[in-house]
């Protein structure tokens, strides 16, 4: 049997606030496999973030167990497993977009000679090659965020979380991104964490969907997509994939009444 | 970083620091032999503040209470007239504003000679420097304040036509709120300088200022310290009643939230 | 050669002529000196300078010196230049004075910094309260001008003899419009303008060798000033870093201290130091010291310069 | 540029209040002195001699300009009676105190935002500080640092210069160093970042523009530390110095022309710190305002 | 023939910038009735809200003819014939909910007696009755935004404007909002025009979709819609509705490869 990259059992947190403890998730189970693309979904405030953020070790679960790689997600951050797009682009001002890109080279110690040919490769990924040298206020929004992709990607990370990196930008563009989102998992075998308020995007995006609801933050549905891996942008008109689409929303909607 | 500062906290540890200074000033000058007249023992300073309580309380009523407190209002009000009648008038804006800000440059202390020979040596002559010290730092953050609305706030006034007393007493009027109490934080420690420096050129023989350099004059160097307590103690009262005000008044600003 | 330095007790004018004279003249050289000399101002203390360590000597007002002393700074007089006081109190005739006992009532003009005691004493000698209180005098802390007589804020003004009481002239009101009361006149002159030393540095013989030294240079630059006041006048203008002191204002004003100096040779006279201190003891119910003073000044610099 | 009729009708309107002021104020001392010498004054006499008293209330703008070209202009910069040369030296004063508050307050916010025991000793003092009445303490300073043997006033000037230069720093530096928000501080943390990445690749880049911004305040602040500086110790060149001996040797002249020096200066100052901050912006990336 | 609540004829606007002029519109002709729901589709930066603008009488048309019930649309802001609610809240952070509600109704010199009233029948179509006492910052994203369009409700404007209200919020709440809005229309036959970047809201809510494209701001496509006026949820998985958001995207896409 496969051994899954991400191993949640029984995952809780609970935040200690002013106003009383706030669990954010409770009693969370989800196994994901090297090379799939998972997209959250759910209510805002259900705890996609925050499960992301676990995965990421930037969070400390207050209970249950949950395996990155086999080790804890504390240890797989120090060894630089992880590429974590945020949901504003979030780049640096003050730096070019080579240098944002350059930033986690930087910091994670590879050699001088390297740098330029990472980011080459990135930036050519992201189609922004001839805008390096470009300051992040001179690009529109998505090529920003095409930007904090490639920074993401420049490290090689196995592991790509992405908390709602289209949520800004227009239905057009947004449709561009998916499409280039695919084509580049489907070039790397990356595994993808994905987090969405859009319905349409999670279908056409995913191999599993996973539908949450809040108060406390739970999984109310594992979706396993039964869409081709090739999928053209019209695939959204088909039956299957309205279909999917419509469990997902009634998932959803279930959660929101509950 | 996130974990909450206490009350306790707060209070001890600025606390703890000051008594650490003052044992090693009182320790300093007595083993090195500092003479009391360059640098008295805080212990002298103590005695000093004890007996001459009557002196310090005549010097505190007419220089704080006189001299800064009338000078604070006059120059508030003045700054908040002028700041409305500016705003109403783009003319004005345009040619009142440099032209303020050439005399905010003017080192106003300057003036202090002058306004002794206009307004003669009790208190008047120490309000008016006052009043023009802390005039053209509310101006500024008042007009900065009148003009925070943003685009959007006001444009829902334009859809109610409403008039511009209206938006003025409405949006603009608590809009600049935090703005006038940031003013107000700067106006009040310029108010105390100002009022004490202003009666170095000329006073009735009372007042913090008066006693300073008189005292300095005959070496009494521990009175001048207990002026220079009574100064920063009150000085830090009118800030704390100022952010006091503030919290109440513009609980709703963010950075009152917390 | 030895160093010395020397704090001036205000900004340099004729009223220090004789020390820049025996400066520019080679006085000090003669007697292997190396003088700097530190002017003062409205906000130096001579004494503090002094016991920072800023200077050796100090010009200073016997008043203001031996409050200081009391207040545990030990200074010891060990020249005095100056005979006579020139401080004076100049009155706008208008204002209705005609001689001390229309003082109550009025407001009056008085520098402080160290420089009011001789007033205070004067004051309460006179029985007059200066707290403004019934049937006292209201006073002024006055600034570093004659703006107040002239703005008729005050109906008196301190003045010297030597300085300010020309302003008031210069500003275009007539001697004739006002009345002025001399201190020496009104039996309470203390002395003014002596030199000061550490009492600690006085247990050294080399400084005090020193001092003689200096003192005696000091004093042949008086002598020269005072018999020269055109050349004095223009060596004071040369040091003034101020530039705001015209020629014509520093010769009268050395000319007025030259009337001052009359009568010293640099000692202290004991009988004027008496007088002094008596009349500080005794200025009513705020004395500006409270004790006979002990070992205040010291005649053996004077008279080893004399020799 | 549309800026320069309003600008100039003000300036106009201030003028001719000025001169209307000028003429009331400085006509008490005709008439007490023609009193004095017991003749009339006709109105045009009035006019004449309040536009040109040597010791006025209220100097004329011409009179006040005058004496700004002939201590300027007219002099050479090497006269000490030129306000160029007195402007030089509170200028210098005034850097020396820009540096030192910068250092000051570069310093203590770095420690107040690394450390929490730092930001909880030392933010209320900073407060504390700014209400002490640092003037009163100029004597003391200058007596302390002669003892250290320093034998200028450069160094007390820019020392209460500096104390009154640091502050907007200090707080300026405390906001943007903190000012990067939990996403920019997490993207790091995902690169598994050294605290000393934190600091020098975000925290203080972030912080730059609050840096540039309080830049202004604080120059402003040094320059006027100065001038008290120079009217408190007792200094004898500067422009504060100035305005001290026209007061006491009763050329008011003097004060009001250094008065407007000051002010100019101060413009200039603040004018081109704010140019370097514009300049220093769009070498960080800003946009061009 | 009926005669049209808001006729654009030509309409041109230009903004003189700093890098030269902005051709935000050029050219627009529209008509829109009484009682039209009329929902504005483009990609970012093709005018929409600066179209909106025109209508409210926020921005004056460089070229061509705007009138408003026969009135110019200056006048008619004047006789307050807008509800405006805007992409972002926007609520005062002063006052409280109601406070909020009742701002335009001080503006507008509605008799106090009238106040009460007025906020709680708009209180309740948004559904916040018992939160009047709350401020805004105490409100999730979405109640303030409900909040919003009840301030902007409360004074029974003919003609309602509503730029991106939906925009932050979740796709569940969304839904919720868009069935009030088709209520509160059919209820009160309102003239609404409605900015969205979604194409299933467009679809789903307007009796006409206006598709624009950018550089220049020009319209390209009005579609009728053919939906009928009851219209539950589901009615987005229909035929039809795929059909008129296909027709939709395809208008998009081809503006934005223009
Ligand atoms: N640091 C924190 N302290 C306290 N509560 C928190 C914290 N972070 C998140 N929460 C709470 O945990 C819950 C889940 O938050 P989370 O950000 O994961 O939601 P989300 O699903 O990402 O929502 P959205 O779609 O709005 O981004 C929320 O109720 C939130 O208020
Ligand atoms: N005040 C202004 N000055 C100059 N240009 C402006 C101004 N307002 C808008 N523009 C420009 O006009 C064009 C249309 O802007 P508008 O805000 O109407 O777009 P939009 O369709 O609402 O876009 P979005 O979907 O991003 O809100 C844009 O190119 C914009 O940059
Ligand atoms: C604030 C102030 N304090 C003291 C004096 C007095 N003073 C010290 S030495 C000297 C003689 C030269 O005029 C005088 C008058 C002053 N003028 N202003
Ligand atoms: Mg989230
Ligand atoms: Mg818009």
């Amino acid at each position: 049997m496969k051994k899954p990259v991400i191993d949640a059992q029984n995952v809780d947190l609970t935040f200690q606030t002013n106003d009383g403890p706030v669990h954010a998730l409770k009693n969370v189970n989800l196994e994901i496999n090297k090379g799939d693309f998972v997209s959250f979904i759910g209510p805002s405030g259900c705890g996609k973030t925050t499960f992301l953020r676990c995965i990421a070790g930037l969070e400390t679960p207050t209970g249950g167990r949950l395996t990155v790689n086999g080790m804890t997600p504390e240890e797989a951050r120090k060894s630089r497993a992880y590429g974590y797009v945020f949901q504003a682009a979030g780049l640096y001002p003050w730096r070019t977009i080579r240098g944002n890109i350059q930033l986690p080279l930087e910091i994670m110690g590879f050699p001088k000679s390297e740098w330029k040919g990472h980011i080459d490769r990135v930036l050519d990924l992201v189609d922004l090659r001839g805008f390096g040298k470009k300051f992040p206020w001179q690009l529109s929004g998505g090529m920003q965020q095409r930007a904090s992709i490639a920074r993401a990607l420049a490290f090689d990370a196995d592991i790509l979380l992405m908390d709602e990196p289209f949520g800004a930008l227009d239905e057009i563009v947004r449709d561009k991104l998916n499409e280039e989102l695919l084509k580049l998992w489907a070039a790397t075998q990356k595994t993808i964490g994905f987090v969405t308020h859009s319905i349409p995007e999670a279908v056409y995006l995913s191999t599993k969907i996973v539908v949450m609801s809040p108060r406390p933050g739970r999984i109310t549905d594992v979706i396993e997509s039964t869409l081709p891996p090739d999928r053209p942008l019209d695939i959204r008109d088909s039956e299957e994939f309205i279909k999917i689409a419509h469990r997902v929303r009634e998932g959803l909607r279930a959660g929101h009444d509950a | 970083m996130s974990r909450l500062d206490t009350r306790a906290e707060q209070v001890l540890w600025p606390l703890g620091f000051g008594v650490l200074v003052l044992a090693l000033w009182e320790f300093g000058v007595r083993l090195f032999g500092v003479s009391p007249a360059i640098l008295p023992p805080p212990s002298a300073i103590l005695a000093a503040i004890l007996s001459s309580g009557p002196t310090l309380w005549e010097d505190w009523v007419q220089t704080v209470v006189k001299g800064a407190l009338n000078g604070l209002w006059m120059g508030t009000l003045a700054a908040l007239i002028l700041a409305v009648i500016i705003d109403r008038f783009v003319f004005l804006k345009r040619g009142l504003l440099p032209v303020a800000n050439f005399f905010a440059a003017l080192p106003i202390v300057g003036l202090a000679p002058i306004m002794v020979m206009w307004f003669g040596f009790d208190w008047h002559s120490k309000a008016a420097v006052v009043a023009v010290m802390v005039f053209f730092p509310m101006l500024v953050n008042m007009l900065g304040g009148l003009a925070a609305v943003d685009t959007m706030q006001r444009d829902l006034m334009r859809t109610y036509a409403a008039s511009h007393t209206q938006t003025l007493l409405k949006l603009r009027g608590p809009a600049a709120l935090p703005f006038l109490f940031n003013g107000l934080k700067i106006a009040t420690s310029l108010a105390l300088i100002g009022a004490i420096v202003a009666e170095y050129f000329g006073s009735p023989i009372r007042g913090m200022g008066f006693r300073i350099s008189t005292e300095m004059g005959r070496l009494a160097t521990d009175m001048v310290w207990a002026e220079i307590v009574v100064s920063a103690v009150t000085g830090t009262a009118l800030y704390g009643i100022v952010s006091a005000i503030e919290k109440r008044v513009t609980f709703w600003h963010p950075s009152q939230r917390g | 050669a030895d160093d010395v330095t020397l704090q001036l007790k205000w900004v340099t004018q004729a009223q220090f002529a004789g020390y820049y004279v025996a400066l520019e003249k080679g006085f000090y050289e003669a007697e292997d000196l190396n003088v700097t000399i530190k002017p003062g101002g409205p906000d130096v203390a001579p004494v503090q300078v002094l016991l920072g360590g800023g200077a050796d000597v100090m010009v200073d007002w016997m008043p203001s010196a031996l409050a200081a002393r009391e207040n545990g700074a030990p200074v010891v007089n060990i020249a005095q230049p100056y005979k006579s006081s020139g401080m004076m109190l100049t009155c706008l005739k208008e204002s209705g004075i005609t001689g001390p006992e229309d003082f109550p009532g009025k407001t009056l003009g008085v520098w402080f910094y160290g420089n009011e005691y001789p007033f205070l004493s004067w004051m309460g000698k006179l029985g007059l309260a200066t707290d403004g209180s019934e049937g006292g005098v209201t006073v002024l802390k006055q600034g570093f001008n004659v703006d107040p007589l002239l703005q008729k804020q005050a109906a008196c003004i301190s003045t010297m003899t030597y300085n300010e009481y020309w302003q008031v002239i210069d500003a275009g009101i007539s001697a004739d419009d006002l009345i002025t009361f001399k201190y020496e006149d009104q039996g309470v002159a203390t002395l003014e303008d002596g030199l000061y030393v550490l009492e600690d540095s006085l247990t050294d013989e080399a400084f005090k060798d020193k001092m003689a030294r200096f003192v005696k240079a000091s004093m042949e630059g008086w002598t020269y000033a005072a018999a020269n006041p055109e050349e004095a006048a223009e060596i004071v203008l040369d040091y003034d870093e101020t530039g705001a002191q015209t020629m014509t204002h520093q010769v009268r004003m050395m000319t007025e201290v030259a009337k001052l100096l009359e009568g010293s040779d640099g000692s202290l006279d004991v009988a004027d130091y008496e007088r002094t201190v008596a009349s500080l003891l005794s200025g009513g119910s705020d004395p500006v010291i409270t004790k006979e003073p002990m070992g205040a000044y010291t005649l053996e610099i004077t008279d080893a310069a004399m020799k | 540029m549309k800026n320069i009729l309003p600008i100039v009708t003000i300036v106009l309107a201030l003028i001719v209040i000025w001169y209307g002021a000028a003429f009331k104020m400085n006509s008490t001392w005709t008439y007490d002195q023609a009193a004095r010498a017991g003749t009339e004054v006709t109105f045009s006499d009035l006019l004449s001699d309040t536009m040109q008293q040597s010791r006025p209330l209220l100097p004329a703008p011409h009179q006040i300009a005058s004496e700004l070209w002939n201590t300027t202009v007219e002099k050479k910069i090497t006269s000490k009676r030129s306000m160029v040369y007195q402007g030089m030296i509170t200028l210098k004063t005034t850097l020396l105190g820009f540096v030192f508050g910068i250092v000051i307050g570069v310093a203590l916010a770095t420690v107040i935002v690394l450390s929490r025991v730092g930001r909880l000793t030392l933010m209320p003092w900073a407060i504390i500080s700014q209400t002490i009445p640092i003037v009163a303490l100029a004597p003391i300073i200058v007596v302390l640092s002669n003892a250290v043997g320093t034998g200028t006033l450069m160094v007390p000037k820019a020392i209460i210069a500096a104390y009154l230069s640091f502050y907007p720093v200090l707080v300026s530096m405390v906001k943007g160093l903190t000012s990067p928000d939990q996403m920019q501080l997490d993207l790091l943390r995902t690169y598994g970042a050294r605290q000393s990445d934190v600091f020098w690749k975000l925290r203080l880049p972030s912080s730059m523009p609050y840096f540039f911004a309080s830049l202004k305040v604080a120059v402003a602040a040094s320059f006027v530390g100065a001038v008290v500086a120079e009217l408190s110790t007792s200094a004898i060149s500067g422009l504060g110095a100035r305005m001290l001996i026209g007061s006491q040797f009763g050329e008011p002249m003097i004060m009001w022309a250094a008065l407007f020096a000051a002010a100019i200066l101060a413009g200039l100052l603040i004018f081109l710190v704010g140019s370097f901050e514009k300049a220093a912006r769009h070498l960080m990336g800003g946009r061009a305002l």
